[in-house]
């Protein structure tokens, strides 16, 4: 059962992978590496099942947390043209 | 078949061998495109499904660091390098077959090489029989850590842990000293910003970070409590000092992104900063230096404490943190000198 | 069959070692090549891994319940040096800001007719 | 009761692959990327969602089951604001979407 959903996940990730590989605007492949990161937590969590080891979910937290700041630098570079630039001033 | 399909260790081989073939596939993306950008978001891709290999070659430490640096740090470190520099490649670069026939070359001898090699897997390969069964089998009572990983690098290895630490200490320094800019150029580049740039910037974020704004307020403080999770249970779980430094440090980055450099730069002052990237590293050498003055040797724990395994925890408490800060402060401090320099 | 199941990871790790070994010298974006550097990173910390599996173990975390663990020194030894790697790639990409503020291009052979010059 | 239990985690499992499947399909299928930001954002919290409660009905009353809520936590937060901010940033950019009139 856990290797039905394991499968499941690995089709997932492969159909996203065509997608950022195919692009063909930034943001699509942006969307694909987002949903790609998504399906790597679900992976590695039943990963952890699979292997009777769950106790390292660990791994799939931290990566709910970087994928998200990835998205959001990606993001950034592209809207802004930047990684840092300047915002806070505005708001003053 | 179906004792095929219910062996677990051979389903997840099978994920591996998947996975592995992925990877190439993405690799060879990563080189054939010729915008640095796209190309800097495969190797996102790319991070990610290492990160899942490690997991299924049982390297769950591996596997959190790799997903803590790849996806967020690296990203950001080479999306920031691109908009100092140029986005895309010079396009008349074509395919070299001088550097195909070394590759091949040099690749063939290499798989050549593999023939003799141990199979994956083998227990009886000559890795496992040197110095890994007695950290297998005598680590959790000499050192008392059930993670294994941790009493190696804490500990066995500690002297070898310095090293890396001080490589990162070094390296710290050097982006430093080559991002710093001199007192004559840094007046010019703090003449303040034209109104025209600050309107325009600023009507951009108004519009649309709210969500953002709010979702990070949110998300900042957890992250910071989970890097502070990771670093003081490494010794039961999967973490330790490399996995929590670079996760705290995430969580400025992404203040930093949110609210731009100048804010996260009044949050941590730069100057400060760097203190800490030679704090940790002070704090990991006063560690041995104590060990040393209790009798022991240099990173013997064992003196720390009355009982062995209670100065042991002592011991790889302290390397850790000292680790943790030195990585922490050293990745921020490199995010602020990437991110806080204008275009030349 | 046991023979190609046996060295498959060997010779994954050989074939992005190439890959990004192509990257670093057919290459003449600055950048380009770091990428190629860490593809052929990545490529190494894969081959110690893949050493350090033992068939039927697990983690080596202590548990109950289990008894093959895998081999945790080149762990250990992966571990930091992935850190040390975004270390010292922070350091080469600083390099190339650097390059590319003095010559204005990041293109090495650019970089070399800027530096025969006339 | 715990074959009752099992059964709903398989069909929480079950259902959540389906869901990833077709979002993948969908991201992969649909004709431009606002429609495509459907397969990918909206079945991508619904499928990670049910794959997760699948987990969490597995685990029992653990500390596994008190992570797995974080993480669920966590991608119910994360994925809407990710897929929103990409959103958005398409839009901001003028990336227009397909209409009827111009689909092939």
């Amino acid at each position: 059962m856990f290797i039905a959903a394991m499968l499941g996940v690995l089709a997932t990730m492969l159909l996203a992978l065509v997608r950022a590989l195919k692009g063909p605007t930034v943001y699509d492949r942006v969307l694909a590496v987002n949903m790609f990161g998504t399906k790597t937590v679900l992976l590695l969590a039943v990963i952890g099942f699979l292997t009777g080891r769950p106790d390292f979910l660990d791994l799939s937290l931290v990566y709910v947390l970087i994928n998200f700041i990835g998205t959001i630098a990606i993001l950034k570079f592209v809207e802004f043209g930047s990684i840092g630039s300047n915002e806070e001033e505005a708001r003053a | 078949m179906s004792n095929f399909i219910s062996d677990i260790s051979l389903q997840i081989d099978l994920v591996d061998i998947v996975l592995l073939t992925i990877l190439v596939v993405v690799a060879v993306a990563v080189i054939r495109v010729r915008d640095l950008f796209e190309a800097v978001v495969l190797l996102g891709i790319f991070s990610l499904l290492s990160a899942c290999i490690f997991t299924t070659l049982d390297a769950v430490d591996v596997a959190f660091t790799e997903a803590a640096v790849g996806a967020g740090i690296s990203t950001v470190l080479f999306l920031a390098t691109l908009t100092l520099t140029a986005r895309k490649e010079k396009a008349q670069y074509s395919h070299s077959w001088s550097g195909f026939i070394v590759c091949t070359l040099t690749g063939g001898a290499l798989i050549y090489g593999t023939l003799d090699m141990p199979h994956f897997g083998d227990p009886d390969a000559p890795i496992h029989q040197h110095v890994a069964p007695r950290y297998i089998v005598d680590s959790p009572e000499e050192i008392g850590v059930p993670n294994m990983v941790t009493s190696v690098l804490a500990s066995y290895r500690g002297y070898d842990t310095l090293g890396e630490t001080t490589v990162i200490f070094t390296a710290g320094l050097t982006v430093l000293l080559l991002l710093r800019r001199d007192r004559r150029s840094r007046d010019r580049s703090a003449s303040p910003p034209t109104a025209e740039t600050t309107d325009r910037r600023g009507s951009h974020v108004m519009r649309h970070a709210m969500v953002l704004r709010v979702m990070s307020k949110l998300f900042i403080p957890l992250i910071l409590l989970f890097a502070l999770y990771v670093q003081f249970h490494g010794d039961f779980g999967p973490g330790g000092g490399f996995q929590a430094g670079v996760i705290f440090a995430a969580a400025f980055v992404l203040y930093a992104l949110i609210y731009g450099v100048e804010a996260a730069q009044r949050v941590a002052p730069p100057a400060r900063v760097q203190v800490f990237v030679a704090l940790g590293l002070l704090l990991y050498i006063g560690t041995g230096l104590a060990s040393l003055f209790a009798g022991g040797n240099f990173l013997e724990y064992k003196v720390l404490a009355h009982e062995a395994s209670h100065g042991e925890h002592i011991g790889i408490l302290f390397i850790e943190l000292g680790v943790g800060i030195t990585v922490a402060a050293a990745i921020i401090n490199t995010f602020f000198y990437f991110a806080g320099r204008g275009r030349a | 069959m046991s023979q190609i199941l046996g060295l498959y990871n060997y010779w994954i790790v050989i074939l992005l070692m190439m890959a990004g070994f192509y990257n670093v010298i057919a290459r003449g974006n600055l950048i380009k090549k770091l990428i190629g550097l860490n593809i052929f990173q990545t490529s190494v910390f894969l081959l110690y891994i893949s050493m350090g599996k033992v068939e039927g173990g697990t983690a080596p975390i202590v548990a109950e319940g289990m008894a093959t663990y895998s081999n945790p020194l080149p762990h250990v030894l992966i571990l930091t040096a992935i850190v040390v790697g975004i270390a010292t790639t922070s350091v080469g990409l600083s390099l190339v800001i650097r390059i590319r503020e003095a010559y204005d291009t990041i293109e090495e052979d650019e970089i070399q007719q800027l530096d025969e010059g006339p | 009761m715990d074959t009752f239990i099992h059964l709903a985690s398989w069909l929480c499992l079950l259902l959540g692959c389906c869901f990833c499947m077709i979002g993948g399909v969908g991201l992969l299928r649909l004709p431009d990327f606002y429609s495509r930001i459907h397969g990918g954002g909206v079945t991508d919290t619904l499928g990670a969602g049910l794959v997760i409660t699948g987990l969490m009905l597995q685990g029992g009353l653990t500390l596994t089951t008190a992570k797995l809520a974080m993480i669920l936590l966590f991608l119910l937060l994360t994925s809407p604001v990710a897929t929103h901010a990409i959103a958005r940033a398409a839009q901001h950019s003028g990336l227009k979407p397909q209409v009827a009139d111009d689909a092939a």
